[in-house]
């Protein structure tokens, strides 16, 4: 079976990208409590950013990477100031911010779609240009590879800063009561600003990494997915286990479309999101 | 003949004991307070026993029945009635429906294919009347005073016809006259056999209604007994007054 | 005129989805998005019972309420344990499964290909080829879960539900097994659901799974947002507004090529504003 | 007690409002104006990059033909809704040019799901519908006033199969394949005229329209070794299969279907080092309409349906001026034509398909599509 060193790098491959949609929401639900659908738009707009400067408008590729990314975490931060902080000044119940953040989800993807047709557009300009790097019979880009390290690397700077910097005791603050945290003096509404601009921002580097390997679509559905399976199954608020989530989503993934053909890749993803809350919701690794 | 017995009952909050092997039996026809300053881990231990917090050690006999897991729909089904400390009522539904729903049939199917019928209303009209709430039938729970909702959950409480019943602070926000009425449920209560576990720090209302008495500090009872002893005790005046 | 009576099939058959997840979101404040799932569940079942297994229309939307119900109760019993916020997003996996069961499981829906040639119904004798025979029958089957719904909650179980909704801790004190009464609503509504996707499929004689996705979910709870919560009349203001209104668009010149998107927007819209501003909608009686 | 009384408001409003509309919109087709004709394709949703252009090829026909003094001296008018390739879309949008605008003809359905939702009522309303696109295997059966200038699934089925067994010599074909009503059709057709043929089908594996990541497909396909890679898949999914395709380094050979007959994926594949060998309709599509495609669009692509489109408005065109407006008469008009147009010679059979699809294959070689057979 010479194929399963490249199934073993395609579940490489997509638990990179896996990781760092997880890490996104995982910032974003540990802090606030909230499920935010919204986080699938951000994503998207993370990529489409790219698009436009890099290849519409022609900035260069590390100029673009860097604005695309700044404008998803800005878009995750108006929408925190304008929607949200709005209806949680008013004590809103959950299924409130749960319904306005399906709003979001949706106005986000409908507007995308408008502006950027909802045809397949990929952020590689010159397809075959790539580096290969083959490991016995399996093979994997650079921009794979570049991927990779970025989810490792964004793991390993949340990890830090929500440890050790004073910011970072904060966030975890706010994560574990916001009032007793506001009555120490944290400014829960500024912290919580700068939390969705992180959020968003690491989002919208998975929506990059998307649109460079694969491409973009304006269907922010499965992007939002994956990033909660992941998050759930790795364990909310830990984010090693966002990474981990990733990772054993992408296996079940690839080992369910190898056996059962790819048209019931997400069925898989489901059943075990379902497994995970009903015997384990905390996920594998503790907050 | 005891009516409810707790044997080393827990309750812990990341790792701090809320209530902390806690004993105690709450005997029929007979009214027992539980005393202690605010934070002594009254309020948690009657949600430990009604199901509203799970356990964390220790067992409940009610009757014959030993629990080690009491859930919230389970307190109803051991004969316990309860109201509590900032009440809990349904805000958005009228006075009168928030007394049916303790008086119609709990099963799901008898609910789907019936109607609250003339007794019902008669037994509600009767409870809103027993509290001085009848004019304000067809209001909202939640336009109510502080004072008026504790009676309507009062009222909830009796129309459950129980045989065990948890008062958590029911004399708070009410106005004298009011306070008298409440007083006399409880003895009617006590006089009809029921056991009436009464939560309350203030201590009048404890020398006048108590029977036996305990008192908790920080999860733990340090003093039990009728209400003179225990009042006279060096520790309980030091733990009440030394705070 | 024909164009009227087929926009108002669609406002009935749209609205009895719309009133039966009122029940759920109105009446009992479990967010579904799952509707879509179940409407399709329904559609799917009418047509293979009545294709293969040569049943009448009216038994084979009475039988495919059935399924959905039973398939409701199984889904319910396993989601309603979930917390809140995962128990929204189960349903969301629910209606994905689903549409991925439709599209793919080809041997029995043809998958991609739909299933063509649905004959319009014969019931007690009366043919509804004739699309205003029809539409009043789609009339009388809103009406009938109308009037199921006002029943259901004029009894003792929906003071419950509306109890459930607010507090459902305190009414589980006295005594209600609220899981219980959670998975029967959530089991009704999945029947009622199934009658529209029945008629769907009479109406338009063909169905495929492009009807029953995740967006036409978010659809529902639109019309049951911008209705109001709690009201079952509101719902079917909301289906007129977003199933009527819309398709008005199509007279003012708007152009076509950005219609859809743009209606998705409004939907985006309608979600995020009114949650801030009407969070009870026009009609509803319930501030979530 | 007023919210009810509103809320009855509103209902009546609409409701008579729509009432009021369907009064409106009965002007029967008066003798002298306008000739109302209808069109339903995908501009929004998955197919919304081809349905775009068809539209666009239908605008310059329609254009062309009121330029050259209409019909009879009736200007052509053409009103355009969004199918979205979706059913409940495609049924709205055709029942209001029906019922409302009583448009004599309707070009469309793309979709297979647009065409097979509409068509019926559109044979019990007596409209003419000419779909350039739709190849559901189904929609034979649909009627009499029914006609697609595309040929269906089982022709290029068949056609893809035969080729690979006689001419390619290939008996392991692996199959990757989207799963709509176009790419499941024709790898039903595929599959078993391959194995009646004696070949073998070694793996199968399907990917909805929007997916972006055929890895595990592909690799499932490799590790079956196949001698070709069969890919009836629309123009997005090629792109990334191919790019996937290269990178895990594929060496089977491709054989697409018409989905592959796009210049822009030719480009693409300029270095991939990928054999790509597709078939597609024998359309002699001629440059010049290429050209002013291509100049309205301003897009390089040329997709599936668009010369159909083109040359369904010129059929409906001819059919209109011999035998006028009555749609039993122009349904056997437009049966009896023989029309050489922009996507090849067209000849309907009493099902309303083409009697003849002849197909040609054409390889991906640096950056353009050649014919081979």
């Amino acid at each position: 079976m010479d194929a399963v060193p490249q199934i073993v790098l395609n579940i490489v491959i997509a638990g990179g990208i896996y990781s760092l949609a997880a890490l996104g929401f995982n910032v974003l639900y540990s802090t606030t409590r909230f499920f935010d659908l919204g986080y699938g738009a951000y994503a998207l707009v993370g990529g489409y950013a790219v698009l436009c400067l890099y290849k519409w408008v022609g900035i260069n590729l590390e100029l673009s990477l860097l604005l695309g990314v700044l404008i998803a975490g800005l878009t995750g931060f108006l929408t925190e100031k304008i929607v949200y902080r709005a209806l949680r000044a008013r004590r809103a119940s959950n299924t409130v911010l749960l319904i306005a953040s399906l709003g979001v989800f949706t106005l986000g993807q409908a507007a995308l779609a408008i502006f950027f047709s909802s045809q397949f557009q990929s952020l590689s300009r010159d397809i075959a240009s790539q580096r290969l790097f083959s490991i016995e019979s399996g093979v994997i880009t650079a921009t794979q590879l570049l991927i990779l390290t970025a989810a490792f690397a964004v793991m390993g700077i949340l990890v830090v800063v929500w440890r050790y910097t004073k910011f970072g005791r904060a966030v975890r603050a706010i994560a574990d009561d916001e009032e007793v945290a506001q009555t120490v003096g944290i400014d829960s509404e500024r912290v919580i600003g700068a939390v969705y601009f992180i959020g968003a921002a690491v989002g919208g580097i998975a929506g990059i990494a998307v649109g460079f390997d694969m491409g973009l679509q304006p269907l922010g559905m499965t992007i939002l997915l994956e990033a909660v399976i992941a998050a759930v199954v790795g364990g909310i608020g830990n984010m090693y286990g966002s990474v981990l989530g990733g990772f054993l989503l992408a296996l079940v993934e690839n080992i369910g479309a190898w056996q059962f053909g790819g048209e019931w890749k997400f069925a898989f993803a489901f059943a075990v999101l379902i497994l995970f809350l009903l015997y384990r919701p905390q996920g594998i690794l503790p907050k | 003949m005891t009516a409810l017995v707790t044997r080393k009952l827990e309750k812990r909050f990341l790792g701090v004991h809320a209530v902390d092997h806690v004993d105690i039996a709450c005997k029929d026809g007979s009214i027992t307070a539980l005393v202690g300053p605010n934070g002594s881990g009254k309020t948690t231990l009657i949600n430990t026993i009604t199901g509203i917090l799970p356990m964390d050690g220790g067992e409940i006999r009610v009757g014959e029945r030993t629990l080690t897991r009491v859930r919230p729909t389970d307190a109803a089904g051991l004969g316990i009635a309860r109201t509590f400390q900032n009440t809990r009522l349904i805000g958005q539904m009228s006075v009168l429906d928030n007394i049916l729903l303790a008086l119609t049939e709990r099963s799901v199917w008898r609910a789907l294919f019936e109607r609250q019928g003339q007794s019902h209303l008669d037994a509600a009209e009767a409870v809103l009347r027993r509290v001085g709430l009848s004019e304000k039938r067809h209001a909202n729970a939640e336009e109510l005073s502080y004072g008026q909702r504790k009676l309507l959950e009062i009222a909830r409480a009796l129309s459950m016809r129980s045989r065990i019943y948890f008062f958590d602070e029911p004399f708070a926000g009410l106005f004298p006259e009011m306070r008298k009425v409440v007083a006399e449920i409880l003895r009617e209560l006590r006089a009809g056999g029921a056991a009436v576990v009464l939560v309350e720090h203030d201590m009048d209302l404890i020398r006048d209604l108590a029977d036996f008495c305990y008192v908790l500090d920080s999860g733990k009872v340090i003093a039990e007994g009728t209400p003179e002893q225990v009042l006279k005790e060096p520790h309980v005046i030091e733990a009440y007054l030394g705070k | 005129m024909d164009y009227a009576v087929h926009i108002l099939t669609m406002i009935a058959i749209t609205g009895i989805a719309a009133v039966s997840l009122n029940l759920l979101i109105g009446e009992t404040g479990l967010v579904s998005v799952a509707q879509a799932a179940f409407a399709g569940i329904g559609a799917y079942g009418m047509t293979l019972l009545m294709l293969h297994a040569g049943i009448p229309f009216l038994a084979a939307a009475l039988f495919s309420a059935l399924i959905a119900g039973a398939i409701a109760l199984i889904i319910g019993a396993i989601f309603l344990s979930l917390r809140e916020v995962y128990y929204v997003f189960g349903t969301v996996g629910l209606n994905m499964i689903v549409w991925a069961i439709l599209l793919n499981w080809d041997s029995l829906t043809r998958g991609p290909l739909g299933i063509p040639g649905i004959t319009r119904p014969e019931v007690l004798g009366i043919s509804f080829a004739d699309n205003t025979a029809f539409l009043i029958l789609c009339a009388v089957v809103l009406l009938a879960v109308f009037a199921a719904h006002y029943a259901i909650m004029k009894s003792n179980f929906g003071r419950v539900l509306h109890a459930v909704r607010e507090d459902e801790e305190a009414i589980a004190v006295l005594g209600y097994k609220t899981e219980v009464y959670k998975i029967v609503i959530f089991v009704i509504s999945a029947a009622l659901v199934a009658f529209s996707g029945s008629l769907y499929a009479t109406y338009l004689s063909y169905i495929n799974p492009s009807a029953f996705t995740v967006n036409d979910s978010i659809f529902i709870l639109a019309i049951v947002i911008l209705g109001g919560l709690g009201s079952a009349y509101g719902a079917i203001v909301g289906t007129c507004m977003l199933v009527g209104a819309f398709e008005a668009l199509r007279f003012i010149g708007f152009p076509a090529s950005i219609a859809g998107d743009m209606r998705q927007v409004f939907y985006g819209l309608i979600l995020i504003l009114f949650m801030l501003y009407l969070p009870r909608g026009l009609f509803g009686k319930f501030r979530i | 007690m007023n919210k009810w009384i509103w809320a009855l408001i509103v209902i009546i409003i609409v409701g008579l409002g729509w009432w009021a509309i369907g009064f409106s919109g009965n002007s029967a087709q008066s003798g002298t104006g306008p000739i109302k004709i209808g069109s339903v394709l995908p501009l929004t949703g998955d197919a919304a990059s081809i349905g775009t252009i068809d539209r666009a090829a239908v605008e310059i026909a329609v254009a062309e033909i009121n330029a050259a003094g209409g019909v009879n001296g009736r200007q052509l008018e053409m009103i355009y809704e969004d199918g979205q390739c979706a059913s409940t879309a495609a049924s709205n949008a055709a029942n209001k040019l029906m019922n409302a605008d009583n448009v004599i003809a309707i070009i469309g359905g793309l979709c297979s799901t647009e065409t097979a939702t509409f068509a019926p009522a559109a044979m019990q309303k007596k409209v003419v519908v000419i779909s350039p696109a739709s190849s559901a295997p189904n929609l034979s059966q649909t009627g009499k006033y029914f006609f697609r200038d595309y040929p269906s699934d089982a022709f290029q089925g068949k056609f893809a199969a035969e080729y690979a067994y006689n001419t390619l010599g290939a008996r392991k074909v692996a199959v990757i394949y989207h799963i709509s009503d176009w790419g499941t059709g024709i790898k039903n057709v595929f599959e078993t005229r391959f194995k009646e043929l004696g070949g073998e089908i070694v793996s199968e594996s399907g990917e909805p329209q929007t997916a972006t990541d055929y890895r595990t497909d592909l690799t499932k396909a490799k590790a079956a070794n196949p001698d070709y890679i069969y890919t009836p898949m629309y123009p997005q999914g090629d792109t990334a299969l191919m790019k996937q395709a290269s990178e895990l380094g594929i060496k089977a050979k491709i054989l697409g279907a018409d989905g592959w007959d796009d210049p822009q994926l030719a480009k693409d594949a300029k270095n991939l080092g990928l054999d790509i060998l597709y078939t597609t309709g024998k359309t002699g599509t001629t440059d010049a309409f290429k050209q002013k495609l291509q100049q309205k669009t301003k897009s390089p692509d040329v997709p599936v349906g668009a010369p159909q489109a083109y040359d369904a408005v010129y059929i409906l065109a001819n059919a209109m001026k011999s035998a006028g407006t009555d749609p039993d008469k122009l349904a056997d008009t437009i049966r009896a034509t023989k029309y050489d147009g922009v996507s090849g010679h067209i000849e309907f059979d009493q099902n309303g398909d083409l009697t003849v699809a002849d197909y040609v294959v054409k390889r991906m070689a640096n950056g353009t599509a050649t014919v081979v057979q």
